[in-house]
């Protein structure tokens, strides 16, 4: 009990946070979106911090997964249910096909061959005509209700928020379970030095890949919860920009540490707030210059700082 | 068959440019082994020194002296990126993915900074010939065309007898064999390094002037051409001068084919922007040293 | 000519050379004996500068050379034939020895030419295949390459790790050959080597190598009359520390 | 010795290209017993090791382990089968905590499904707690107990060789594998490691060691394999290999025959 307890609170704070944004749908817009970069941030820093992939392909996931929900429910007319647990397979698949093919490939050939693969995502969005609605993607659908117990009804304002909450929780939850097991110590071992973690008994191509699988799938999940923010899907949402921003907020949190995914994931996130009024849109300005700071004299990132700042001055306050 | 030809011509001249790009990589891959993907923002670079040093009113260039003098800020911008970017980790023993991450955070810096500058608008150099048709032999095609492969043909040849007959390109390839050896020999390492990335940087700020004689480009231009130029690269192979322009032209040629060809079988024709990552792929997994091997891994 | 004092230094973490002092007089040959891990070649990497850390003093005519970069110090005259050859295989001959004169421009009073002369004249064998790719020749073909690349620099001190490794015994008198030749004209050598009975048979004196240390330190002839040699080898003798 | 071998070689042999680097070499590893495997440079002996560690696979030959044959199984399945090795470079994981580094070599008893490990199951739960226990008890056997959970990049070089003596031992394994474990120590490191040899041998596990340093290997080793140029040369205890002319011939070369003359002359 006392170990769900902190699990509970930070849902019952967000969920709480969602209704009390309710009446504000400019923030609560944003709070949702927020709450996607942070579950997308924490599935990156599985994949690249802890896993030492790297690996461009993240938010093409995160695009497949928006897309395949929303082809699969309004094209195809699936019940929703069914179109969730399909656009994830089709996740799952794609992922593995990508995965088996890229550890084949060694050191930066594997950033290569996804970021190859999340542009031709790209392609094929703009050019799938009906089916993707090309450029303009599709818009004008709406989450369909749901039916449990005999009782229909939809999911809006704080509901939805809350069950985005739901989802990064969720994530946050399988990350940080992950990580504290012998799976994420195979991991970081690979990410450190692969030979040693094979002389370990370490079965580096698998666990690569299913690293790949599972923080891909994950990332879908994420999309399949963004496909209803908008209410449109279309390409330039799901850019190779956007997967370098995950990035740079990944380090410059603290790449390898969950606090560091989501530390980064807000300040970028909420940065151009502050930095718009100043530079007007050239936010990523300051992204650059920041990133570039952070791997010349930082590489452990923000929680790196925090640490030694704590490790200096926090044991008497503490 | 003259619409094959001039096909063949057009593709040839943007299948030079992807090959600048893809020689600009490789320049600085062999020495270092860093993946520097700001080459696209140097190509912008270059870009956008040329466009001002031709537009603007205080300081009237005549048109090549200003395009050698924006190659030659953009070769100072890459002495910089180096300086700044690669160099201080390097001396740190840093693993190579720390300057290839840093490098990615000049490429936001130099992109904003042009947007900063230049605005959002897409830019192009005023044309140095007319835009009439001319024929070469059986060739037909537009005179930039011609300017672009004459010009990209002169930067290989250059390239080329710079590592095969000259001792700094023996040194630079002795680097790339054998880092220590190289040292043994008294070759300089971080002076490598600043030639690598001087040299890379002009190569591509080359490119990016070529390239704007094509079309307007904005400041956006540079990430897809660094993606196209590395396509070509992994395509050629990464051991070889000649292998850059090879990739570069195999890319451009099925680019253009697709995009003339595709609707005829049923594709649209918009997947020509595709096929950089498809061959990318179906490279990496079925030839990872591309077409032409290192000269090691033949001997 | 060439003083160590105090030497230590490794790769990384570990500390391979522990307080190393040895000295090479101008015109000596000197050997460097020890077993496989001795740390004899990290002593070579720590004279030439090329990635390892380094304390103490190395004194190359009263100048040291502990904080110059290995340019420099091939600038100093110092020329190392690396163990293992590291030829540059795909170049040509005459490529490789051209990559050992790169630094020839700081050592006045030689000429290109001049060098190619006298490594030609040295190992006529490179001369006849100066076209050829280093990776084709011969094991003990690339080894004169590796001695003719670092002669290219006109060194006044010569360094050498183990040149006689995996050679036919046909090669290693020829080799030796052209040593020999080079100790006459009054080169200052300092070699590394594994097998006892070349290395004394081809220098004045030898330093014994064990864990890091100089365990002992005699003349080659005395060394070579020891009838405790084969014991010293197993370390079990050698109590020096 | 009549019990069967835990590991025998017959035959080994591989190839690189034109080098023949371990030639027909055949040679058997005891349960408990602690053997060294010496030879000049260029011998073979890293190839063997690495035949071994499953880092390749023979160009013929076989080896058999627990009577299975394990040639051209990959290094992970090698150590799955119950062989752990360390590095002579010591290759610690450098972004993790010591402990960290111990339980990655429980790996091989872990089974639990990554549904498992996300649910908490009880079973997951116990095998983590299993593991743990034996990773302190492995850190307290190397004597590191007192820097468990230090990150490894503030270990020294000696704390290091430690740390993969323990992160070997906590596979499980019926042979641990040590290429060149004195390298670097100090004298008094050194000694530390070889009573830690000695105890991991008592606990009934085979070790197999590359060693250079003869003062460290001798008296350590109760049995000793001698390579030249790919051929085992002699197999026998250490004091038997010292006498051995063959192999004071293949570290000497000919000063062997000085050295004996005047040992002869003597007498």
């Amino acid at each position: 009990m006392t170990r769900a307890a902190p699990w509970l609170a930070a849902a019952a704070a967000m969920i709480a946070v969602a209704f009390l944004l309710k009446d504000f749908g400019y923030y609560s817009d944003q709070y949702r979106k927020l709450m996607l970069w942070v579950a997308l941030a924490l599935g990156f820093n599985f994949l690249f911090g802890i896993a030492g992939q790297v690996a461009f392909s993240h938010f093409a996931f995160y695009g497949i997964g928006a897309y395949a929900v929303v082809i699969l429910t309004f094209k195809a007319g699936l019940p929703l249910g069914v179109a969730v647990v399909l656009g994830l397979a089709l996740c799952a698949v794609l992922a593995i096909a990508v995965g088996i093919a890229a550890t084949r490939l060694e050191g930066f050939y594997l950033a290569l061959a996804t970021m190859a693969f999340a542009q031709l995502f790209l392609v094929v969005l703009t050019e799938g005509g009906a089916v993707t609605g090309g450029a303009g993607g599709i818009a004008n659908y709406r989450l369909p209700a749901l039916e449990l117990g005999g009782r229909r009804f939809t999911l809006t304002g704080p509901y939805y928020t809350s069950l985005i909450a739901l989802v990064l929780l969720a994530t946050f939850f399988v990350f940080w379970r992950l990580d504290r097991s012998y799976f994420g110590r195979a991991c970081r071992a690979i990410r450190d030095n692969p030979e040693a973690a094979a002389a370990m008994g370490v079965d580096v191509a698998r666990t690569k890949i299913v690293v790949f699988t599972v923080t891909s799938v994950l990332a879908g999940a994420a999309g399949m919860a963004y496909a209803f923010v908008d209410n449109i899907v279309n390409p330039p949402v799901f850019g190779l920009e956007n997967v370098f921003l995950l990035l740079f907020m990944v380090i410059i949190g603290g790449s390898g540490r969950h606090a560091g995914a989501v530390v980064g994931a807000i300040l970028l996130y909420m940065l151009p707030y502050v930095l718009t009024p100043l530079i007007g849109h050239h936010q990523a300005l300051v992204f650059g210059i920041v990133m570039v700071a952070a791997m010349l004299f930082r590489p452990d990132g923000l929680v790196g700082v925090y640490d030694r700042l704590r490790a200096r001055y926090g044991r008497g306050a503490a | 068959m003259s619409d094959i030809l001039e096909l063949l011509v057009s593709a040839a001249s943007s299948g030079c440019i992807y090959g600048l790009v893809a020689l600009s990589y490789l320049v600085m891959i062999r020495p270092t082994g860093i993946i520097n993907f700001a080459v696209g923002e140097w190509a912008a670079v270059g870009l956008f020194a040329a466009f001002f040093l031709l537009t603007n009113r205080w300081l009237p260039l005549p048109y090549a002296l200003a395009l050698i003098a924006a190659v030659a800020f953009t070769g100072l911008i890459g002495w910089g990126t180096q300086r700044i970017a690669v160099r201080p980790l390097v001396e740190k023993g840093a693993p190579i993915l720390g300057p290839i991450l840093a490098l990615l955070g000049m490429l936001a810096i130099f992109r904003e900074s042009i947007s900063l500058i230049f605005g959002p608008d897409p830019h192009n150099l005023p044309a140095p010939f007319g835009l009439r048709q001319v024929s070469l032999g059986p060739f037909a095609g537009t005179p930039r065309d011609f300017f672009i492969i004459g010009c990209t043909a002169a930067v290989f040849v250059g390239v080329w007898l710079f590592f095969e007959r000259t001792v700094w390109g023996k040194a630079f390839e002795a680097v790339a064999l054998n880092r220590k050896a190289a040292a043994l020999m008294g070759i300089n390492l971080r002076r490598v390094t600043v030639a690598a990335f001087v040299g890379g940087a002009a190569i591509a700020g080359f490119a990016g002037v070529l390239y704007s004689l094509t079309a307007p480009r904005d400041f956006l231009m540079g990430l897809p051409l660094a993606v196209q130029g590395f396509s070509a690269l992994v395509v050629g192979g990464v051991g070889r001068v000649e292998g850059a322009i090879l990739g570069g032209m195999i890319l451009a040629l099925a680019e253009q084919l697709t995009a003339r060809y595709a609707d005829q079988i049923g594709i649209p024709s918009g997947m020509s922007l595709g096929v950089p990552f498809l061959l990318m792929i179906v490279f990496l997994l079925a030839r990872p040293t591309g077409l032409l091997r290192p000269k090691e891994a033949a001997a | 000519m060439l003083e160590l004092k105090g030497v230590s230094g490794g790769y990384g973490a570990a500390n391979v050379l522990a307080d190393v002092s040895l000295s090479v007089g101008k015109g000596e040959s000197v050997a460097l004996l020890g077993p496989n891990g001795a740390g004899k070649s990290t002593l070579m990497a720590a004279i030439t500068g090329t990635l390892v850390r380094r304390g103490g003093g190395i004194l190359l005519e009263g100048r040291d050379l502990a904080p110059l970069a290995s340019h420099d110090i091939v600038d100093a005259g110092v020329a190392l034939v690396p163990e293992g050859r590291q030829i540059f295989a795909p170049m040509s001959v005459r490529d490789n020895l051209r990559l050992g004169a790169i630094r020839l421009g700081a050592r006045p009073g030689h000429s290109l030419e001049e060098r190619y002369a006298f490594v030609f004249e040295l190992f006529p064998r490179l001369k006849e295949r100066a076209g050829q790719r280093g990776g084709t020749l011969s094991g003990g073909e690339q080894q004169m390459l590796a001695i003719g690349r670092a002669l290219m620099s006109a060194p006044r001190l010569l360094l050498l790790d183990e040149p006689f490794l995996g050679l036919a015994p046909l090669i290693v008198v020829e080799i030796r050959r052209a040593l020999a030749a080079l100790q006459e004209s009054g080169l200052t050598i300092l070699l590394v080597e594994q097998k006892i009975d070349v290395a004394l048979a081809m220098t004045r004196r030898a330093y014994v190598m064990i864990k890091g240390r100089i365990a002992l330190h005699e003349e080659s002839g005395a060394l070579a009359r020891r009838g405790d040699l084969a014991n010293l080898y197993f370390a079990l003798a050698a109590k020096a520390e | 010795m009549s019990a069967p071998p835990l590991l025998s070689a017959r035959g080994l042999t591989k190839r690189f290209g034109g080098l023949v680097a371990v030639d027909g070499v055949d040679f058997d590893v005891f349960a408990g017993e602690i053997l060294g495997l010496i030879g000049p440079n260029g011998a073979g002996k890293t190839t063997t090791f690495n035949l071994i560690a499953g880092a390749f696979a023979p160009t013929s030959g076989t080896l058999d382990f627990e009577g299975k044959p394990i040639h051209g199984l990959g290094p992970h399945e090698v150590a799955g089968r119950g062989i752990m090795r360390t590095f002579q470079h010591n290759m610690p994981f450098a972004g993790m905590s010591l402990i960290d580094n111990v339980l990655v070599g429980c790996h091989r008893r872990m089974q639990s499904g990554l549904a498992a490990l996300v649910m908490g199951s009880r079973r997951a739960a116990a095998e983590e707690e299993k593991a743990r226990r034996r990773a302190a008890e492995l850190i307290g056997f190397v004597g590191l107990g007192d820097v468990a959970d230090t990150p490894v990049v503030n270990l020294s070089f000696g704390q290091g060789r430690l740390l993969e003596v323990a992160r070997g031992l906590a596979g499980e394994p019926r042979l641990m594998l040590f290429d060149e474990p004195a390298a670097g120590l100090t004298p008094a490191e050194a000694e530390r490691l070889s009573d830690i040899i000695r105890g991991i041998a008592k606990r009934g596990i085979a070790v197999l060691l590359i060693e250079h340093d003869m003062r460290f290997l001798l008296p350590l080793a109760e049995r000793v394999i001698v390579l030249n140029f790919g051929r085992k040369i002699a197999d026998g205890t250490p004091d038997a290999i010292r006498r051995d002319p063959a192999v004071v011939e293949a570290y000497l070369g000919e000063a062997s025959t000085i050295g004996a003359g005047e040992e002869a002359a003597r007498a």
